[in-house]
């Protein structure tokens, strides 16, 4: 599963310190989420395309990773058109589509997709556990950083067990659906799957005592930021600042 | 049911990722340095569950088990979701960074109040019907408050989104069957196998335990 | 071979995990109504991975497999085939899942269709073949291994399989579980490949053996029995095979 | 034996699980600085569980427990026990938790108090007495089993512990890996006792053999070197130990 995800690659994003990569990603998702004058949206579009350009994501990576985002927004395109009052754009039946409304689901549209893009840059250019080692140089609390790692060290294994235990129903002749009978070797499995879970606890918990754990977690990583890092910093920080300028003259 | 990045209204993220630090900071309190091992461990448990596909008739939904989370954690289950949900947004893009607030508090406040409201079910020497019935209802309530404060969500945001968020809530319903059942018969399991798990001592005291 | 009797034919079957080189490499295996066969062949060779394959839980590559006279190839073809032929998995708590041993016995039957009575009735009766009656209400998670081993056992034999393939149904078991394992499977009315690093266990419960390696599977039955004699000094101890131990001989 | 190098004294130790037959039953054990045991037993045997009381992972429910000459009994007694004494356990996955490998091995030495460039510097300097270098930055849930079980090793060995407890540290290996791990215990200056059910493992890592079994080790020194000689007719194949196999005769 996650180690299916490679970040490999050796675009300029690719080779960015990964805690302006965050800091970057989050500043733009924020930006971008309060914003929404056409000409910001379409510029932050601009900029988050150029961006995944850059790092070089493979097209069908990107589709497959837009897949998600989108069902959503289609969800929200059935009904936006037809929840304003106003000026009539077309109609299908008696619901009748108006303008507001699907410059709404536009806006709406591009956003989402806009912020999405640019956090797939920063997902296929870093791997996972160097997100979290950017975390905790960026001073997230401690704890939920070593709980991001716990969880992402045993996902794998984890989920590993649970094929196994798919493969054993399958093997006597399991088919699942809607009835009791399914919902409840459904829930066996999970079951099974929580008591082993805690078992393994159990054990990385003696291996820890035996290694003189006494609830302190250490991380090793280190990062040092390089010119072109701070570069682009600024830059982005530059963008952001444009970006908050056109959206707030608009307002004034 | 994850919200999408650009979907929600300014006040409506900063008021999630506020209560959503707020529930955080309590369950970290709660976790012992000495916990985070099992509470990581659990929560990649609870992850994988997450993927498993439940089928409903023509369609199939994927496990919530918030209920059964917030049993088992109570109010750690909120790190864990937050944890649980960053990585989807991560992997998969479900969710996102702006609404990780909002998304979390849909899912983990559900859990800690369904902790509270039934958890004393779980608790060691009660009868199996009443560990069934209150499993049942706290795997479903959880499950419809969570697709209520979605539908909340989407609506304090306009107006508009009324008819989007009854659809939510309205497709919250049935699942909330499915994840009753499931988490009533898990909870079953559990009792059978490993109470210890139930009754809120999921953290093993490997050296104090004999 | 009798054509007829031919119940699981392998057609030049090739398979690799991703990244990884290949583990099957064009295998040829024909198995025949009424065989006993013996599989060995080092760790990693591929023995679980080919296990998995006949029974459809991992896809090959390219190759034919043809079970019970007919070209199996999509999942659905692989639903009748896992009703006929049973696996035992290597690790026998992936194999049980339910809380009690009854319901576990139980699950197979009902997949196929059976009514809880009789379910219950089939399991009842299986678990009392093997000699595990008064176990219906243990928790398998509880078990001991050996225990665990023989309840695997019988959650495939209830779904009344024609053919077994038992991934070391032995290994990590002492050797009172090994015997009772034997005089089971001698007992079966069953034809069965039986993967085992064990070959003194093989000799009691197979007529011949084929032999892993390179993602082949190469069955030599004209190879001739000889007598080999060793003797390896180790400080005081010598080299001991199997399960004997300094003890058993002192 | 010598008193003084008297390091492990076990003087009949009792445990059971609860609901359970005893695992222990009054054992007693001495092992000595310098020494290299092997244990063997069925499964089930109490092995494990021997080692984790050893480690004050499991409490004895009676007995008395001496190590490096002092009685230990609180926890705290076995906190400085563990930094003398590494253990191995029987799953690579229990015992590699951190994100990176560098991390996983300085985890340790950290604990003992050192900075984090001093427990570098020891994790990089046991990764390469291993042959693990360049290692430092791969992620450990990706490694493979035998290099899972190597990183493992490093991970004990970078406490710089006085003796070794090594829970089947072969099983589920392939050739090349096991005979590194056999070249590296021969070559590491520590005592250590050696849990396997490999024989042929144990003859070319440890001076003697213990034997576990109902609760109890027994260590015969005694035991007199003798050859061996069988003939097993198996229809047509030969019976044959280890990892022979009928094509490497035919
Ligand atoms: N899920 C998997 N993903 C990647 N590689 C795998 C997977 N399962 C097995 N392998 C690899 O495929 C090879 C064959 O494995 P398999 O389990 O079939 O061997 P085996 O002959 O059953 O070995 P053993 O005697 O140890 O049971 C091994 O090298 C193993 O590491
Ligand atoms: N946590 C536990 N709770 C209850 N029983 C246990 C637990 N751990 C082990 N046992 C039981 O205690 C006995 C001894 O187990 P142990 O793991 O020490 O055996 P072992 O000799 O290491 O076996 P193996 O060769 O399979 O590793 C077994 O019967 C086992 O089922
Ligand atoms: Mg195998
Ligand atoms: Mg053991």
């Amino acid at each position: 599963m996650i180690g299916n995800e490679v970040a490999t690659g050796d675009s300029l994003i690719h080779s960015l310190d990964p805690r302006v990569k965050i800091v970057a990603v989050c500043l733009f998702s924020i930006v971008v989420a309060v914003s929404h004058r056409f000409v910001v949206l379409m510029s932050a579009m601009g900029l988050g395309l150029s961006i995944i350009l850059l790092a070089g994501v493979p097209m069908r990576q990107l589709v497959r990773r837009l897949i998600p985002v989108n069902t959503f927004i289609l969800l929200l395109w059935i009904f936006l058109p037809f929840s304003f009052e106003g000026e009539p754009l077309f109609s299908l039946g008696p619901l009748v589509g108006v303008r507001e409304g699907v410059l709404y689901a536009a806006r709406i549209s591009i956003k989402s997709n806009a912020i999405v893009v640019v956090l797939i840059a920063l997902v296929a250019s870093t791997s996972i556990l160097t997100l979290g080692h950017a975390m905790h140089e960026l001073k997230a609390p401690k704890k939920i950083v070593h709980l991001f790692f716990f969880t992402c060290r045993y996902v794998d294994v984890i989920h590993r067990e649970y094929v196994r235990l798919a493969n054993a129903v399958k093997v006597r002749g399991f088919r699942p659906g809607t009835n009791m009978h399914t919902y409840k070797t459904l829930a066996y499995l999970v079951g099974m799957l929580l008591v082993r879970s805690s078992d393994r606890a159990q054990r990385v918990n003696n291996a820890m005592l035996c290694r003189g754990f006494r609830g302190n977690l250490y991380s090793l990583s280190t990062f040092s930021l390089k010119a072109a890092d701070v570069a682009s910093l600024i830059l982005m920080l530059a963008l952001m600042l444009a970006l908050g300028v056109l959206e707030w003259t608009k307002m004034a | 049911m994850h919200i999408s990045e650009g979907v929600l209204s300014p006040s409506v993220l900063v008021a999630g990722a506020a209560l959503t630090t707020a529930g955080v900071a309590v369950g970290l309190k709660r976790l012992d340095h000495e916990e985070i091992p099992s509470a990581g461990i659990l929560s990649a448990a609870f992850f994988v569950a997450s993927l498993v596909h439940v089928p409903a008739g023509p369609a199939s939904v994927h496990l919530v088990m918030n209920g059964l989370l917030g049993l088992i954690l109570g109010w750690k289950a909120f790190p864990a979701i937050l944890v649980g949900l960053g990585l989807q947004a991560l992997l998969f893009q479900f969710g996102g960074l702006t609404t990780l607030g909002v998304n979390t508090l849909n899912m983990a406040l559900p859990a800690v109040i369904c902790y509270y409201l039934f958890g004393w079910g779980a608790k060691a020497g009660t009868r199996q019907h009443v560990l069934t019935i209150t499993a049942f209802a706290c795997g479903s309530c959880a499950v419809l408050f969570s697709g209520v404060m979605v539908g909340f969500s989407l609506y304090l945001t306009g107006e508009a989104f009324l008819p989007a968020a009854k659809l939510v809530v309205a497709a919250h319903l049935p699942v909330m069957f499915i994840e009753g059942g499931l988490t009533a018969a898990c909870a079953f399991f559990l009792r059978r196998v490993r109470p210890e798990l139930l009754e809120g001592q999921y953290v093993p005291k490997s050296a104090s335990q004999f | 071979m009798d054509k007829d009797g031919l119940i699981i034919n392998l057609e030049e079957i090739s398979f690799g995990y991703p990244d990884r080189p290949p583990v099957l490499d064009k295998l040829n295996l024909q198995f025949c109504r009424g065989d006993r066969m013996g599989l060995m062949g080092p760790n990693g060779s591929g023995k679980t991975t080919l296990f998995h394959i006949i029974m459809g839980l991992i896809k090959h590559s390219s190759g034919r497999i043809e079970i019970f006279g007919r070209h199996v190839k999509e999942e659905k073809d692989f639903r009748s085939v896992r009703q006929r032929i049973g696996l035992l998995f290597q690790d026998a708590d992936d194999q049980l899942f339910s809380p009690t041993v009854l319901e576990d016995v139980a699950f197979g039957p009902l997949n196929l269709g059976k009514s809880q009575d009789e379910a219950k009735a089939i399991a009842r009766k299986t678990l009392a073949s093997l000699g595990l009656a008064g176990f219906e209400d243990r928790i398998t998670y509880k078990l001991s291994g050996g225990e665990k081993r023989l309840v695997s056992l019988a959650t495939v034999l209830a779904m009344e399989p024609e053919v077994l393939l038992l991934d070391e149904p032995s290994t990590g078991l002492d050797e009172t579980t090994e015997k009772s394992i034997i005089d089971i499977l001698r007992g079966l009315d069953l034809s069965y490949i039986l993967v085992s690093h064990n070959i003194d266990f093989l000799v009691e419960t197979t007529h011949h053996v084929g032999y892993m390696a390179n993602g082949k599977v190469s069955v030599d039955p004209e190879s001739i029995p000889h007598t080999h004699v060793h003797t390896h000094k180790h400080g005081k101890y010598v080299h001991e095979h199997g399960r004997k131990t300094p003890n058993d001989k002192a």
